[in-house]
């Protein structure tokens, strides 16, 4: 009769699917995004092209790419790690606000420290900055068990009124007009870019946090530490490897890297401190790492993935008029297909075609004494 | 062939507000130019590090022309014309120029003494609420400047101001109007963009003021009159100039003389006070009469100006201080 | 119109869209299954319920379209976890990052209308006494349906089958299906109701609190609903309180604001999140509390042998 | 006895396949079961009993064959039909919600109207009627493990079961509790029922069931009287060969006390756990040492007081190799040369989803095997070593360096063991060393532990299978309700005894106690 879904462990996790799966939601998107595309009245062909293609087909492009990828995968890689310890940091905006707030203490407050030594500080106390921040839902974790999905994703909102009553308040320009901002950042103390586009240092902090990061899960004990409690907690106490620890260690890394990404954006494409200095990043860093299959190196083509997307959004909105709404819905499902296509990596689908038993008819022979008194209420709360 | 003309916007076009009211400017340049520009715009772009590289994108696209209309693209506008020194560029409220980078703003101030003035008429328990945003000097002048009317009618009118620290939050805005009329206010006015306090109002039974747009809609029976963005005829001016070569980098800070300030019909009210009104109107709009004419003295009761002088915009740029009879006091 | 009463309604109002998401989210939870959607169905039942009852002109049918977006929007989740055994925190993730995105596709077209308001019920008699008349007896529909939802609920899991089942599912879904559960299904249908609170809740910001359509009008209240949940420790009474506790944060710190108490604007904006945490901690660090409702197969995936 | 028709079967099981993937775990078994009999289903651990009961049951779907009732060919789509037919089932591992009450329990799996008080008369009744007092507003989570089988078997009899199946039932009881138990199965025997009886004690399927069906991978090698073999032959039947007995040679002198508990109390933690009582016990070098005792009674957190995954309030009362470390975690505790097997294999002695070499790394990475540099792995090191424990204790698996979770129970058991007993531990500390383990892969087990001590280790074993227990250990004492008996030599205490310390109804010292439940 129906056709049905049945799902079936397999034994080992399936390493061709663990390669294929990413690759096989981010078409299943595209097919998706072109069949959404055509409904709304465009070719689907050049919509693709100016979302996806377009992006890499002149040097600004490419360039700008990077500076919207550079956050995305900084905070993603570090994201990737809480993740696979089964830690849900969903503050890493919050973690960046924080991180931004403290590395820019130094520009706002000794704008005329010209040093070498200038920027190293401010992006030493930007990682700070997130660490602390990200310290708090592992502080509350590790002391009172309470979830820190919830209180880092509060301590988001906090952050961004913190970070909003300063720059209106006692970090506000004096020569500002009273306008909500902080005072533009000397030159230097902001961050070297390359070439004459806005790519800054961070991309390469983005690049050697991955690098690093990679080789920290895959070659030394702290990140098979951090693998085993992802897996399995139990066996991770009994390793010797502490529970607390590994949360303060995954929320530290994770809250670093927000922090850095923060300073590097108030340091780099602002320049400043203002009320918004985030479209989010720390939000879409999470399909950055899951995208990534919470993999470090993984994160870092997440980001570039994610990047298409946001500037794909935004030239089809300039060329085609299609809203920026678009590119949210692609990341959501984006994320839906990968991970439907997961699934296959712990399992084997198949269609099964239902043959109704005949014994659902509830044909049941004439008993007597208690089982036929009531014949259906067995199963009748299911 | 056609100037392109670029527009930047902060929120989306559907917000019938700030936005709502630019979008409003850029279609008056298609019809009044017809076939010599042509329209671009990006929504939504959030002032950050994705502000340069949308102002990039449309001088890249050939925009010839291109307003930035929020107060945070400030910086990324000039870093933008840095890099295209052929594009003019306009940015709306801020304060920094260029050669081709020109600025302008409204003095929505004007609007609001008018409405105080209303207000005071009207209002039976003596007592207004205010709606605020932040305390910027552009809503801490408009709150003055509302007093200030209200004082010229009834030197004893008060008002209760609830900051909600947001410029849009219509869940907020709707709590923040309930409690006020809770708190005894009978007429509403906001320095937000969203309609719902206006909808409040009408359901308890309070009369409101408009913000930014004609907001009629949203209270047939509720709304006295509107204080109006019109950036219509500022848009089209800009435009042609471009088009015929004499644009040059300049400072507006246009009020009901140039149409950039415009109320909305004054319904909901006795034929006198609408009369009232529209004298105080034309008084400010011929520049027969200044808001912030002395003497005006502040909370403190020092003297701010002295009578016969008028505050100078300098002053009020940078305003952050309440006038003499508001009884709140100013978050720092 | 007194202070308190203004007061009292202004917190109801606040409170009923919570209430409604976090006891559909604490029937999910009690099965055993985490969504963190909540926020996504919200916006999603936000913005089709003002998109239906503009059409149609009728509230009524606001509030069907808003129930009934959340349940839709619940099965694609309960597809996901349940069917394909996805992660249960990432999908939940991934529905609330689709569901802002889409709402705000779906209701470009409705942006700046003035919408249609679900009404007052006034119950004859009683609405007129001071007081408790406007605040218990001249409500909206929804604030009564919030009440009897969560009264239903609590009645369901203490005294019936149903609830008990679902409890069962929840602690441990391997004798669960060893007698004979089907988990998935029992699943699917407490996922689903879940979602029609949280497309309710939805519908009530869009109908009832601002009737008109704005992005990102939730603003976060399906986050303070699913923390409003473990507040409860999972007790249905406890949600109600804790809702009514926190929309009375929320409102206060308006109301100081407009008796003259001057702090900073940001920090009263905080508050109710702060709060949120305080409450978290409190909660977490009572283990007789936690202990007894906390449903302990909650988040994980389960796959049957067949 | 009522007539039934079809052959007078009242149950039949005709050529049951069930495949999971590519692996059968049934093939072509055939079963026939009259009303009134008790039946036995044995064979060694794997051999597909529990999936075939299941498939009776209807939790299972077989992949073909036909199953009639009374004569008619029936499907069983779930347990609930099942009950419906008048099957009832107690499994192996139990399905009791620990969060809800007795009476709660029993309601999920007994039909009709939703009303709690009446169910909890019934239930006072029936359970009285047949020996088997319950309290049924008790929380499941408070109760012993002998009265959560009580429940299950409450649970069955309230559904007046044609057939009820019991998956391994005594596993976890007391001697005395399994023989009121046996007088319960006789009775309903007596009433007409069909009683289905999975055990691996076969002593008591001699001397309770009536006919038994043998199953060896999946197949029906035998039927069999029980009543007319012996123990050995049935044992013979069930493995196709004689099995291996363990040579646990008397050893020499006992070296000193290498592993002392003193005074060890210990609160529980866990909402539903259990509290340690001033625990004292030296376990000798050279010696095998057994704690005994049902299920549930402490013997987790024993382990975990001695491993140092939990740690005690002094460090006196837990003293390894002359060094007090009740305080000291558990690495340190193995770099004194304490090594450690707990008693689940997936998710705590191993990762499942990691492959052997990365298990390997789990409790070797601080015991001086240089496989990890500075913080860095060494991956050849760890392969090498994965291989060599493979290898020394014939772990069998399909792929090299598979996960851990691939493998089956067996012989993961024995890669777990041997990871430890391959850095030759001073101290060794086992919990259900054969849990879930078939004989051959016990009996190496059972080997290594002895030759271990013989080599001059203290060793400890935590078993609940009295089997083992007096196969392999010098000194035996037993842990009940949290608190630890005296320690008596193997051959000074009989069966009889340790029974009876493991129900908590003697003093520790071995004197009855005056109210056993008071
Ligand atoms: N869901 C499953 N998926 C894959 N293999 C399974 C599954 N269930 C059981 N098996 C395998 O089928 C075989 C038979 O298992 P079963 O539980 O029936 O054994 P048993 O005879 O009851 O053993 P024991 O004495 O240990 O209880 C085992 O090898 C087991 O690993
Ligand atoms: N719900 C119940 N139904 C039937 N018998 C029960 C029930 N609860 C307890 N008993 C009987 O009482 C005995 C003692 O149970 P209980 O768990 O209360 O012990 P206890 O109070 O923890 O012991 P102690 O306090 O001495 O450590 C059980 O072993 C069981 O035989
Ligand atoms: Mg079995
Ligand atoms: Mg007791």
């Amino acid at each position: 009769m129906g056709v049905r879904l049945v799902l079936e462990k397999r034994p080992e996790r399936s390493r061709a699917m663990q390669v294929a799966s990413p690759l096989l939601a981010v078409a299943l998107t595209v097919l998706f995004g072109s069949i959404l595309f055509a409904a709304r009245g465009f070719d689907p062909l050049h919509a693709n092209y100016v979302y996806f293609i377009g992006p890499l087909t002149t040097l600004w492009s490419v360039e700008e790419l990077i500076v919207k990828a550079t956050p995305l995968v900084l905070i993603g890689a570090g994201l990737a790690i809480c993740f696979r310890a089964d830690l849900w940091n969903i503050g890493a905006e919050g973690q960046l606000i924080a991180g931004a707030l403290a590395g820019a203490s130094i520009p706002i407050l000794a704008p005329h420290w010209d040093s070498a030594l200038a920027i190293p500080a401010m992006l030493l106390l930007g990682m700070l900055g997130g660490m602390a921040w990200a310290a708090v839902p592992a502080l509350l974790r590790n002391r009172f068990g309470a979830n820190e999905i919830l209180t880092s994703l509060m301590l988001v909102y906090v952050a961004q009124y913190l970070l909003d009553w300063l720059v209106r308040g006692p970090w506000r320009d004096p020569q500002g007009f009273n306008f909500p901002k902080s005072i533009g950042f000397n030159d230097w103390h902001l961050l070297t870019t390359f070439g004459d586009g806005r790519v800054h240092l961070g991309a390469v902090f983005a690049v050697i946090a991955v690098i690093v990061l990679a080789v920290f899960m895959s070659r030394t004990l702290l990140g098979f530490e951090i693998k085993v409690r992802g897996e399995a907690p139990r066996a991770g106490g009994f390793g010797g490897f502490s529970q607390a620890g590994t949360t303060w260690l995954c929320f530290g890394i994770s809250g670093a890297l927000a922090g850095l990404a923060g300073i590097c954006e108030v340091a780099g494409p602002v320049g400043q401190l203002q009320p918004t200095i985030s479209p989010g990043y720390g939000f879409t860093a999470i399909i950055v790492a899951f995208l990534g299959r919470l993999n470090p190196l993984g994160a870092l083509l997440g980001g570039l993935v994610l990047a298409i997307c946001y500037l794909g959004g935004e030239a089809a909105q300039v060329e085609l008029s299609i809203s920026e709404k678009t590119a949210q819905v692609f990341q959501g499902m984006l994320l839906f297909f990968i991970l439907t296509c997961d699934t296959l990596i712990r399992c084997r689908v198949r269609l099964e075609w239902a043959t109704r038993n005949p014994s659902r008819q509830r044909q049941f022979i004439g008993l007597e004494g208690g089982a036929s008194r009531t014949a259906d209420a067995g199963g009748a709360a299911q | 062939d056609a100037l392109k003309v670029g527009f930047v916007y902060v929120g989306p076009i559907g917000d019938h507000g700030w936005t709502y009211q630019h979008d409003q400017g850029r279609l008056a340049v298609e019809k009044a130019l017809g076939k010599k520009v042509k329209t671009l715009y990006i929504e939504k772009v959030a002032e950050g590090p994705d502000t340069e590289r949308a102002i990039t994108r449309l001088a890249r696209q050939g925009a010839g022309l291109i307003f930035t209309t929020s107060f945070g693209f400030m910086d990324p506008t000039i870093k933008v014309a840095k890099r295209f020194p052929k594009v003019k560029f306009e940015h709306a409220t801020g304060y920094k120029r260029a050669k081709n980078v020109a600025t302008y703003s409204s003095r929505f101030y004007e609007g609001r003494y008018v409405i105080g003035q209303i207000a005071a008429k009207l209002s039976k328990s003596g007592v207004a609420g205010y709606i605020a945003s932040f305390p910027i000097p552009e809503v801490v002048r408009g709150i003055n400047s509302f007093m200030l009317g209200a004082q010229s009618i009834n030197p004893n009118f008060k008002i209760k101001t609830v900051w909600v620290n947001s410029w849009f939050d219509p869940g907020k805005e709707a709590d923040a109007a309930k409690v006020l009329i809770g708190q005894g206010a009978d007429i509403i006015t906001q320095h937000t963009d969203s309609t719902a306090p206006m909808q409040i109002a009408g359901e308890k039974g309070a009369l409101a003021f408009g913000q930014a747009s004609d907001m009629i809609k949203f209270g047939p029976k509720t709304q006295l009159t509107a204080i109006i963005d019109d950036w219509r005829p500022y848009y089209v001016q800009r435009t042609k100039a471009v088009l015929d070569g004499s644009w040059n980098s300049t400072d507006t800070w246009g009020g009901m003389d140039t149409g950039m300030v415009g109320m909305a019909p004054y319904t909901n009210m006795p034929v006198d006070v609408a009369a009232m009104a529209k004298a105080t109107e034309e008084k400010i709009r011929s520049g027969e009469m200044h808001t912030f004419a002395g003497p005006i003295y502040k909370q403190d009761g020092s003297l701010a100006v002295p009578k016969g002088k008028n505050l100078d915009d300098g002053t009020l740029l940078g305003m952050n201080w309440y006038i003499k009879g508001i009884d709140d006091k100013l978050p720092k | 119109m007194s202070a308190l009463e203004a007061v009292l309604l202004t917190i109801i109002t606040a409170s009923t869209p919570l209430l409604l998401a976090a006891v559909g989210e604490l029937v999910t939870e009690r099965s055993g299954v985490l969504n963190l959607g909540v926020e996504g169905m919200m916006i999603m039942g936000a913005v089709t319920g003002f998109a239906a009852a503009y059409t149609t002109g009728s509230a009524a049918v606001g509030v069907m379209a808003a129930i009934g977006t959340g349940i839709a929007m619940a099965l694609l989740f309960a597809f996901l976890t349940q069917t394909l055994a996805a992660n249960q925190m990432a999908t939940g993730l991934a529905l609330t990052l689709f569901g802002i995105g889409l709402s705000g596709l779906v209701g470009k077209p409705f942006t700046g209308l003035p919408g249609v308001k679900l009404g007052a019920v006034h119950v004859p008699g009683l609405s007129g006494l001071p007081l408790v008349g406007p605040v218990l007896f001249g409500q909206d529909l929804l604030v009564y349906a919030s009440v009897a939802i969560t009264v239903f609920v609590a009645w369901m899991f203490s005294r019936t089958r149903l609830g008990l089942v679902i409890r069962a599912v929840g602690t441990n879904h391997h004798s669960a299906h060893a007698l004979g559960y089907d988990v998935a299904a029992v699943r699917y249908g407490c996922i689903a109701f879940g979602g029609a609170c949280a497309g309710l809740a939805g519908g009530y910001l869009s109908l009832v609190y601002t009737p008109q359509w704005i992005e990102n009008m939730t603003a976060g209240r399906g986050w303070i609903a699913l923390a409003l949940v473990v507040f409860a420790t999972w007790s249905p009474n406890r949600v109600a309180v804790g809702a009514y506790l926190f929309g009375a944060v929320w409102i206060m710190g308006l109301y100081a604001q407009g008796i003259g108490v001057t702090i900073p604007p940001q920090f009263l904006a905080s508050l109710p999140y702060l709060v949120t945490i305080g409450a978290l901690l409190a909660i977490s660090g009572n283990r007789i509390l936690t202990k007894v409702n906390t449903p302990a197969c909650i988040g994980q995936t389960f796959v049957p042998d067949r | 006895m009522e007539t039934t028709d079809g052959d007078g079967y009242l149950l039949q099981a005709e050529d049951i396949v069930k495949r999971f993937g590519d692996f059968t775990a049934n093939g072509s078994v055939t079963l026939s079961l009259r009303a009134g009999e008790i039946h036995a289903l044995l064979g060694e651990n794997g051999a597909g009993k529990s999936t075939l009961v299941k498939i009776l049951y209807g939790a299972l779907q077989p992949t073909a064959g036909r199953l009639r009732w009374r004569g008619e060919t029936i499907t069983v789509p779930d347990p609930g039909a099942a009950r419906q037919l008048g099957i009832a089932m107690v499994f192996q591992h139990f399905s009791l919600f620990d969060a809800l009450t007795v009476v709660e329990n029993i309601a999920l799996a007994v039909p009709g109207p939703f009303d709690l008080r009446s169910l909890a008369e019934r239930v006072e009744r029936i359970s009285a009627e047949y020996g088997l007092p319950l309290e049924p507003t008790a929380l499941v989570a408070d109760l012993p493990v002998g009265v959560r089988q009580r429940i299950e078997v409450v649970r069955c009899l309230l559904q007046e079961p044609r057939l009820l199946i019991m998956d391994e039932p005594t596993a976890v009881l007391t001697p005395q509790e399994a023989q009121q138990l046996f007088v319960t199965l006789k009775r309903l025997a007596e009433e007409g029922r069909a009683v289905l009886y999975i055990s691996h004690r076969l002593e008591e399927v001699r001397e309770l069931c009536h006919r038994a069906t043998i199953l060896r991978q999946g197949r029906v090698v035998a039927e069999v009287d029980p009543g007319s073999e012996t123990a050995a032959s049935l044992a013979r039947l069930m493995v196709g060969a004689d099995v291996h007995s363990v040579n646990a040679e008397t050893p020499g002198p006992a070296g000193p006390a290498t592993l002392t508990i003193a005074g060890l109390s210990l609160a529980a933690v866990k909402p539903f756990g259990v509290s340690l009582r001033d625990i004292s016990l030296e376990v000798r070098s050279g010696e095998v040492t057994a704690v005994a005792g049902v299920a549930g009674n402490g013997q987790a957190e024993l382990f975990e007081a001695l491993s140092g995954e939990r740690l005690a309030p002094t460090p006196q009362s837990i003293v390894i190799a002359g060094q007090p470390c009740g305080t000291r975690d558990i690495t340190e505790r193995r770099r004194l040369g304490a090594a450690f097997v707990p008693e689940e294999r997936l998710g705590h002695s191993a990762v499942p989803g990691f492959r052997l070499s990365e298990n390997v790394l789990l409790t070797r990475h601080a015991s001086g095997d240089d496989l990890v540099n500075t913080g860095f792995i060494n991956g050849s090191r760890t392969r090498a070593l994965a291989a060599r424990v493979a290898k020394r204790f014939d772990v069998r698996f399909s792929r090299r360096d598979q996960e851990a979770g691939a493998l089956s129970g067996g012989n993961l058991q024995k890669f777990v063991v041997g990871r430890e007993l391959d850095r030759n531990p001073r101290v060794l500390v086992i919990n259900q060393p054969t849990w879930g383990v078939d004989a051959g892969a016990a009996a190496l087990i059972r080997q290594a532990l002895v030759d271990r001590a013989r080599d001059g280790a203290a060793v400890l074993v935590i078993s609940q299978d009295l089997d083992e227990i007096f196969q392999i250990a010098d000194r035996i004492a037993v842990i009940s309700r949290g608190a630890l008996s005296d320690t008596f030599p193997a051959d000074a205490i009989d069966r009889e005894r340790v029974g009876m310390l493991m129900a908590g109804a003697l003093e520790t010292d071995g004197t009855p106690q005056q109210d056993v439940w008071a």
